[in-house]
């Protein structure tokens, strides 16, 4: 039978479940225009295929859904390739690494990482994320408190004090801080882990699979990745622009 | 025209019809007597529905009440009800109260229902009263006008729970003059009241109820000079010394 | 800040009527729809067939008694395993329609019921069929106990149509959570959301609140 | 999704789940116990005569009718703090949700006192009952068995909505289902569970519902006006 | 003990009571008639309060009506009243209805009040009705509830509203009976009915109204035997001609 890739040939699109979880990954930009570097790396990739894209745009409840249910070709997400994560969908090879990190508000009595550490202090993460997992491991007497609802609701949470210190991806910390004043809050330079991200689609589909690392290689090679990752993960160059 | 042969009734543990074998002639006018709780109203609640029967047959009109057969919503538009309650509906006004059958039921055409309606309300003298809410009636009003929407469909049998138990006595004998206008044209009707002096004019019968079975039955003549039982004997004695 | 941070919403104002567009259109098509069949549903579960009736009771049970999320990810993600593929505006309309539909369904028994008994007789009683009876005795008196809860479930409705962003639809609460990314002041911009919300429920609240009053008056009702 | 349903692992989440139905139904339960006190004032407030009572309390009832409560757990949240007033999350949570629902609860409330004849009211007052007494022993019980399916319409609404409280770091059902959603990529497995779950609080609450029909039973048959 | 001066009241442009100038002695007993929708429930309505007046004074037990010192709650538990439309609390049994205000107004222990409401309720002839819910009885049943319920406050002024209309004549002289020995014991009675029997048994006095106006007042006597104005002779003439 014909692949995955034969189809998307013959419709002429390709379809993509992101999750607009905020700067720099997958964002609205100032004009209300989708963009964020999965978001590049996405068109790229249909543009590479010679077909439209079409995003869809689903809260995280439905991202996964969508792909098991066919209604995505694939999943486009700053998501870790987890082992369990692996028995369900197809993860491509990394295409960068990240990690979580820690981080206060600027003027906050926790200075370090050390600091947190302390019993009680009260540790915001997002519910499910891998951060939420090595905020228990790093901070076994902390109070973890896991909300739903994306990356800027953790530092509204540490900006208005409900909690402490904040636990998220380096990159998503970085890129979303930027939307207040400068120097809001502290970002501790150290990592608590070192965490890929990769893109996902079916097992059932192994030919776009195949591509989508191919592709990964590709723009490895050219360059045309890590100018992506300079703009928008690496630096906030992208923020006069959007 | 109405046929009751061997009728039982219960309400739970209590016997409210015990064994009623009664035929009413077309034309003919009944009265319906007895003390509180005896079972007179159940006994006409029966006949058009509204109360069912355990053993016995009820046959109204040609028609075996019960019977799959038997058309309840059409057998009902012939036989008119005044409960004892009134039961205007208390969204409607006087007049709506009474043309509400006549044009859905009837088919009549609005204006003449209303025209119609307009009569009969001037006739139990609430000419006043036809856009009133019944909220706004007096007791005696709202029975008035139920007694209204009763003749408004012109049904072959009638039925009356205590048709003048709210009206002053001058109101009682104009209500009673309609009532004896319309048996007089030849109307089937059964009417539960203790006006005896209706029951004397009117009346080709009169049954005497007691601890739900029928007691006694005779012309009026027969039962008020000349009453049968000691039951009826110390009601009627009751009556006329207060 | 506050300035700055208002002068960047403005630049989102084309999004966010757009998601507002979204939420009415969703949820008118689907009140309309879901109270047609809700009232459908009322009057024939208080109907004389046991079969039907219990068949509509376990419906609306189950579907009052679990999540909306739930639902409308079986209506989109795995009806298409049973051959049924639905865009998602069509399923989010299909889904919001059923929940009304439930609810509605609900109230509007409960509202039958508290007709008084010698109305229906009454009516029985003139021979009004069984249509007849609910039309021009049973349901006018019944609205009385129908309307604020109706209304209520109403406003209810067009706050559960946001649900409908896990499938995809852009409404008014998921542009609230996309701006909330860029202008990250959410006290700020889900008041914004709060009061896009306000400007759809509060007309239908007072609507409510004048037809209550005209019915009242038909009924000569009186303070306590 | 369905071909791979697995029950194993929604056996090994079960602890979780258990955990999560716990924190709902004690959470729920305040905040209706909540709801049920702010809607009965209001209710009062808003059947008074005058208007230095109605009026705000309609205003409140309107207001809180006509916005999501996302943006009321968002104010009282983060605003609040604003205000110099930190409150712990499950009490803002039980806050949120027990405001948010009285005011549904006070139009039911509302509607449903309203439906009892005038009659019954003079009943009251002509044999002596202060106004709190009528209440008491002839408005209420009979407001109440009208009452019952729109409140308990209103309560499950509530028990969905407390899902809404892991916005802010409760941890309650639904929070379960999502992590089993997200950590092992099996939504179906998630919801369909958190569905069941739910699904045994309504008919709970139904239940309940009976009893207390049951309690301020009384015969429907024939009336007595 | 009830005092009306000059008393008016309109329902919107309907002039329901018009300059109703009536005094009741302790111990008397009025009986109100006149035809239906003449204004007699709404005058013993506004007695204790039930409607307001617009002019005129009307006082009670020494305290004036619509004065702000008058303790309203506190009057009417000396006014017992027995509704037209009975009113029954329909979620209480028959002996929960007489003992309701007794337990909870009165403050009388509740083995006592239950005594009493069974003794009241044998005394109307319901000892087999107590646990009874109104819509298990039947009408002249109910109307007998509602008459015990009024007894049982023992309060020094009684108001009836047509106490009898529901009942048969054999039950309608059991409750004046009643009634008789309650007025006996010297208790303040106003009594809207047309049981002249009752009337003339009873009353001090007869007060005749029409269109919301007293027309005659005067023993029972004199009324009936030598009527002043044609509108009662009228009316005396329909009662005796039915
Ligand atoms: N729904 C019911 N459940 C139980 N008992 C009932 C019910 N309806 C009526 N009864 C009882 O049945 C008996 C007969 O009632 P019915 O209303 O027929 O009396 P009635 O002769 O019309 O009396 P009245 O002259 O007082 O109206 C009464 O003792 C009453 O208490
Ligand atoms: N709430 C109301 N609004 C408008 N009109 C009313 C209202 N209540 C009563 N009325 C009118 O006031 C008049 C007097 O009513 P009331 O009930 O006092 O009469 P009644 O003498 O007791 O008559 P009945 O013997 O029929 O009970 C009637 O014409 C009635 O229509
Ligand atoms: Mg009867
Ligand atoms: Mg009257």
């Amino acid at each position: 039978s014909a692949g995955t890739l034969d189809d998307i040939t013959k419709r002429g699109e390709l379809r993509v479940a992101v999750q607009t979880q905020g700067p720099p990954f997958s964002l609205v930009g100032a004009n209300g225009e989708r963009t964020g570097s999965s978001v590049e790396l996405a068109e790229l990739m249909a543009k590479e295929m010679g077909v439209k894209i079409t995003f869809l745009d689903f809260d995280w409840d439905g991202l996964i859904p969508a792909l098991l249910s066919g209604k995505a070709d694939l999943l486009v997400a700053d998501m870790t390739p987890t082992l369990a994560r692996g028995m369900k969908v197809a993860f491509t090879k990394p295409y960068m690494y990240t990690g979580s990190t820690v981080f206060t508000k600027a003027d906050s009595k926790f200075k370090t990482t050390e600091d947190c550490k302390a019993k009680g202090t009260k540790i915001a993460v997002l519910l499910g994320a891998t951060g939420e997992k090595e905020a228990k491991t790093a901070f076994p007497d902390a109070d973890i408190k896991s909300y739903k609802g994306g990356g800027p609701l953790l530092l509204d949470a540490i900006n208005n004090g409900q909690a402490d210190c904040g636990v998220n991806d380096v990159s998503a910390v970085k890129g979303q801080s930027t939307a207040y004043p400068a120097g809001s809050f502290t970002i501790m330079p150290d990592l608590l882990s070192k965490e890929p991200l990769a893109f996902a689609t079916r097992y059932d589909e192994p030919d776009l699979l195949v591509w989508m690392n191919l592709f990964l290689d590709q723009v490895s090679v050219d360059g045309r990745l890590q100018k992506n990752l300079d703009y928008w993960v690496n630096s906030d160059a992208w923020k006069k622009d959007h | 025209m109405i046929e009751f042969r061997g009728v039982n009734k219960w309400f739970g543990a209590l016997n409210v019809l015990r064994d009623i074998t009664l035929s009413v002639e077309p034309r003919e006018v009944v009265v319906v007597c007895g003390p509180s709780g005896s079972g007179k109203s159940t006994l006409i609640r029966c006949i058009n529905g509204l109360e069912t029967i355990k053993d016995g047959d009820l046959v109204v009109d040609g028609q075996r009440l019960g019977d799959p057969a038997t058309n309840m919503t059409r057998l009902r538009t012939e036989i008119g009800f005044v409960f004892q309650s009134f039961n205007l509906y208390p969204h409607k006004t006087a007049l709506e109260n009474v043309t509400l059958a006549p044009i859905h039921v009837r088919k009549i055409p609005r204006t003449e229902a209303e025209q119609a309606g307009r009569e009969l309300l001037a006739k139990v003298g609430l000419a006043d009263k036809v856009d009133a809410y019944p909220a706004q009636l007096s007791g005696g009003q709202q029975q008035r006008v139920a007694i209204a929407r009763c003749l408004g469909m012109r049904p072959k049998i009638m039925l009356f729970d205590e048709p003048t138990s709210a009206l002053d006595p001058e109101m009682i004998s104009e209500v009673l003059d309609v009532m004896v206008a319309v048996a007089e044209e030849g109307m089937t009707m059964m009417v539960v009241t203790h006006e005896m002096g209706f029951a004397r004019k009117v009346a080709q019968r009169v049954v005497f109820m007691d601890a739900g079975a029928i007691v006694e039955s005779g012309t009026p003549d027969e039962f008020f000079s000349d009453p049968k039982t000691d039951r009826s004997r110390a009601f009627l004695s009751r009556i006329l010394r207060h | 800040m506050i300035w700055q941070q208002l002068q960047s919403l403005a630049g989102s104002y084309p999004l966010a009527l757009r998601g507002l567009g979204m939420t009415v259109v969703l949820s008118l098509i689907s009140l309309v729809l879901g109270t047609l069949l809700g009232f459908g549903l009322g009057i024939l579960r208080t109907g004389g067939n046991r079969l039907i009736s219990a068949a509509i009771g376990a419906w609306v049970d189950l579907i009052r008694g679990t999540p909306f999320l739930v639902q409308i990810f079986l209506i989109f993600f795995i009806l298409p395993e049973f051959g049924i593929e639905l865009d998602a505006f069509t399923a989010g309309i299909i889904a919001l329609t059923n929940l009304a539909a439930c609810f509605i369904c609900e109230i509007v028994v409960a509202g039958i019921r508290s007709v008084p008994t010698g109305q229906v007789e009454a009516a029985l009683a003139s021979g009004l069929s069984r249509w007849q009876r609910m039309r021009q005795v049973v349901l006018p008196q019944a609205m009385r106990i129908v309307l604020p809860p109706l209304v209520g479930q109403y406003v209810l409705l067009i706050k559960d149509s946001s649900v409908v962003s896990a499938i995809g639809l852009t409404d008014l609460t998921r542009v609230g959570w996309l701006v909330v990314q860029r202008v990250p002041n959410g006290l700020l911009v889900f008041f914004l959301v709060g009061v896009g919300y306000f400007i759809v429920c509060y007309p239908l609240i007072m609507l409510a609140r004048r037809l209550e009053r005209r019915m009242g008056a038909a009924h000569g009702e009186v303070q306590l | 999704m369905l071909e791979n349903f697995s029950f194993r692992t929604i056996v090994e989440y079960l602890p979780l789940f258990g955990q999560g139905l716990v924190t709902t139904v004690w959470l729920s339960a305040l905040s209706f116990a909540g709801a049920l006190a702010v809607g009965i004032v209001l209710a009062a407030m808003n059947l008074q005569r005058g208007r230095l009572f109605r009026v705000p309390a309609k205003a409140y009832i309107d207001a809180v009718r006509a916005t999501p409560l996302l943006a009321q757990l968002y104010f009282l949240y983060f605003g609040l703090p604003r205000l110099g007033f930190v409150l712990p999350e499950l009490v803002v949570g039980i806050l949120a949700l027990s405001l948010n629902s009285g005011a549904y609860v006070a139009e039911i409330i509302r509607a449903g006192i309203l439906s009892i004849p005038r009659g019954q009211v003079e009943a009251g007052v002509a044999s002596g009952m202060t106004y709190v007494q009528r209440m008491r022993f002839v408005i209420l019980p009979q407001a109440f068995k009208v009452t019952i399916p729109p409140l308990l319409g209103q309560a499950i609404v509530l028990v969905k909505d407390s899902a809404l409280l892991s916005l802010i770091s409760v941890s309650e059902l639904t929070r379960a289902g999502q992590l089993l959603a997200s950590d092992r990529f099996m939504p179906a497995e998630g919801f369909i569970t958190i569905a069941a779950f739910y699904l045994l609080l309504y008919y709970g609450l139904k239940g309940l519902a009976a009893l207390s029909g049951r309690w301020f039973g009384l015969q429907p048959a024939r009336s007595s006006t």
